[in-house]
């Protein structure tokens, strides 16, 4: 049971129109660049792309966004790019504002088999309109669902030929729920190492939630603000 | 001879307490972990993943890896720990962040907030303040007094769309330190040069003033 | 000439394929572990927090820290994860384990299965049992066909408490492979010397024997 | 703000009678084994105990039950010891039995502010009695709520003056669940290290959980079936 495939083109070959995918990052940090670039030259349309943030003008998923491919985004915090806003004026994009909390546990929850759970996240606004409210201990929630999606793209540090993932600083983010949650996990990795190379006790996504893994090129690693002393 | 938004972080930071876990938002709040106080430790929680936030890195120590959820490079501290954004917000949920600061367009007298989404405007999203108000224990709305228009931000409703309900205790404005106590806002301290009744003014709530007023003590 | 323990756990080791993440309860299925055919890799998963559970250790290296579900002491593998309870069960609920075999008290021919406790008996405790069949795609019962008074343990309905409801598909026992199918079991095939009669004696539930029943191949 | 105590006596200071106490381990692998014996030492009673097993009759919560300290017990499995069962038959001995997964996500909901969540665990079963039911995608799920203790019990492998942890082995098991569920969480460690020692990368329990640490002594840690080669 081979996991191991040579490039993102190849991850990708079943990825058809319509899919709803999942995509670890927050801001640029910790996408899946390669997974990303390989989308685009596949030119698969009508998808739904569930990920915190979508990227700008001309990095991470604003690159699906130029293209139009992406029908509908789910995430907490959007519209760092002109394109963005553009297609969202124009009503030629859909988007879901999500609690970024409520979004990572959604998540969980997929990856978890927990079909739903109870949030304070949102209460008294309009994110909980339309959603069942529920008392407990005197304080009010919300029932949130797990989120379903075909495919989960995930980036990760290191990982290696089984599956097992290690990430590395804050590009960690949304990455091992996501992982958790595809039905079909796709792992691009700065650095693909042999079975054995990873400490056991050091690994943060079990080889089980891993379908294909590959070792991934040309990092980019865009810094949105550079920030320094 | 309203205060600037350094020195709203600067008394803002008297507010901290060793020991404390602090999530800072973006704007003003950032700032506050200049002012620590240098008798107490506190850590700084980062909600895209990292508990012990450290300083800006030097420009040779750059990483790509590392950044707030401001998305701004930093780095981490001796003590510091990575993790995913669910159990970062597991954290904020369960009620371990002993402060949460953040900023607001508008705070209403009962205790409600609204900082996320302007009707008719590009709206970006909550990120994870709706989860913050609604599981903090303690937060603290850092903002100036009355909008680019002149207009009051402590407001007898809220007019935005709600972040949360309920969830406000305390704002440190340009003006004043102000308290929300029985659905009313209940002024504390006001800041120097300012008076109390251009405080009164400015704020379009109900406004009583505490019986111990002071001015505020900022460097 | 009915199986033995070891021939039941060959048997079922015959039913797993290359790349199964495979859960063995406690008693004949982790005997299954011994006779996983070699040109094929599996990945045992213990719910105690292991996956890639290793054999038992050389007495110079066994380790208080490393146990199976079973409590025994046992090693890693070049590839094994280590994870709490929580992450443990998020696999098994989430239905990325591919195969779990597990022992029982009884089976009903609706699928249903007891195998926790039996009342006016001290009762253990249903440990990971009741969260394994409730969300394993594929479950196999591994067990003797007859209790120790004689009596099959395959019938129309449970009389013990359950432990999940219409969950099981397939059935290994020392008799007989036998596969439920509407709500029917479906002998497929029968051990070595023993009679198709003889397994319809030992089974209370309604057994149909299939067009293309066969001798199971056991070395 | 000091985290660090002395010896578990000192560390449990303010357990009081008619307390709920969760203790991390599965068998009598990663149980805090200093924390129970300053317990025993201590004779608090009426205890209410959420722990996976109860231990066996000269050692883990065997102990506690041998000095009838234990008012209830919720576990998952029990009765490794005579004298568990001598109370259970006796009715001096109270015990609620949960599915393992569900008794991991109850304490794992307590500490990510999760009120409730549904399972499909137990459905079907006297398990499902009197608890709500659901239907998610045509199959059935129950309700459960997250677990209230006022101390979580932890045994670690190595923690820092700042509260951080990394557990080792299977020795891991409900320790990091629990430790983010208790109201006040103790942690015992085999090492007691230094701030910076742990790769900020590598850490199983981020220090926000832990509000009490100190090293342990004299481990033990028995091993309940010797299986070798």
């Amino acid at each position: 049971m081979k996991k191991v495939y040579k490039n993102a083109e190849q991850a990708i070959f079943d990825v058809e129109d319509n899919s709803t995918i999942m995509l670890g990052g927050f801001g640029l940090c910790g996408i899946p660049e390669n997974l990303i670039s390989a989308l685009v030259k596949r030119g698969t349309r009508g998808l739904t792309c569930i990920s915190n943030n979508a990227g700008v003008d001309d990095f991470g998923i604003g690159l699906l966004l130029k293209t139009k491919q992406v029908r509908k985004m789910i995430s907490s915090y959007v519209g760092e790019n002109a394109e963005f806003e553009r297609q969202l004026l124009n009503n030629e994009l859909e988007v879901e504002l999500i609690p970024q909390g409520t979004l990572a546990e959604r998540c969980r929850a997929a990856g978890a088999g927990i079909p739903a759970f109870y949030t304070p996240s949102g209460v008294g606004t309009e994110i909980a309109q339309n959603k069942e409210k529920r008392i407990f201990d005197g304080k009010t929630f919300i029932l949130e669902t797990a989120f379903k999606s075909d495919f989960a793209f995930i980036k990760a540090w290191k990982g290696d030929t089984l599956g097992n993932l290690v990430y590395k600083g804050t590009a960690r983010n949304f990455n091992p729920m996501m992982a958790t949650a595809g039905k079909i996990t796709i792992v691009e990795v700065e650095h693909l190492v042999e079975v054995g190379e990873l400490d056991p006790n050091e690994i943060h996504t079990p080889n089980i939630y891993v379908n294909r893994i590959f070792e991934g090129q040309n990092y980019e690693k865009r810094i949105e603000k550079i920030t320094t002393q | 001879m309203s205060l600037s938004k350094f020195q709203i972080a600067k008394r803002i930071a008297q507010e901290l307490q060793d020991g404390y876990y602090v999530n800072l938002g973006i704007g003003i709040p950032t700032l506050i972990a200049n002012y620590i106080p240098e008798n107490i430790s506190v850590v700084l929680q980062s909600e895209n993943g990292l508990l012990g936030m450290g300083p800006f890195p030097f420009k040779e120590n750059v990483d790509s890896d590392l950044i707030n959820a401001g998305k701004e490079t930093i780095t981490t501290l001796k003590g510091s720990a990575l993790f995913s954004s669910a159990e970062s917000f597991a954290m904020i949920r369960s009620g371990r962040v002993d402060l949460t600061v953040l900023g607001a367009m508008e705070v209403a007298q009962n205790g409600d907030i609204a900082n996320w989404k302007i009707p008719g405007k590009m709206v970006k999203g909550m990120g994870g303040a709706m989860d913050l108000v609604a599981s903090a224990k303690n937060i603290i709305v850092a903002m100036m007094h009355t909008n680019k228009k002149g207009q009051s931000k402590l407001l007898p409703n809220c007019s935005l769309p709600l972040t949360g309900q309920h969830c406000i205790k305390k704002i440190v404005t340009n003006l004043a330190v102000i308290e929300i106590v029985d659905s009313k806002f209940l002024l504390k301290e006001y800041a120097p040069g300012v008076s109390i009744e251009q405080i009164i003014d400015s704020t379009a709530g109900e406004l009583i003033v505490a019986d111990n007023v002071c001015q505020m003590k900022i460097d």
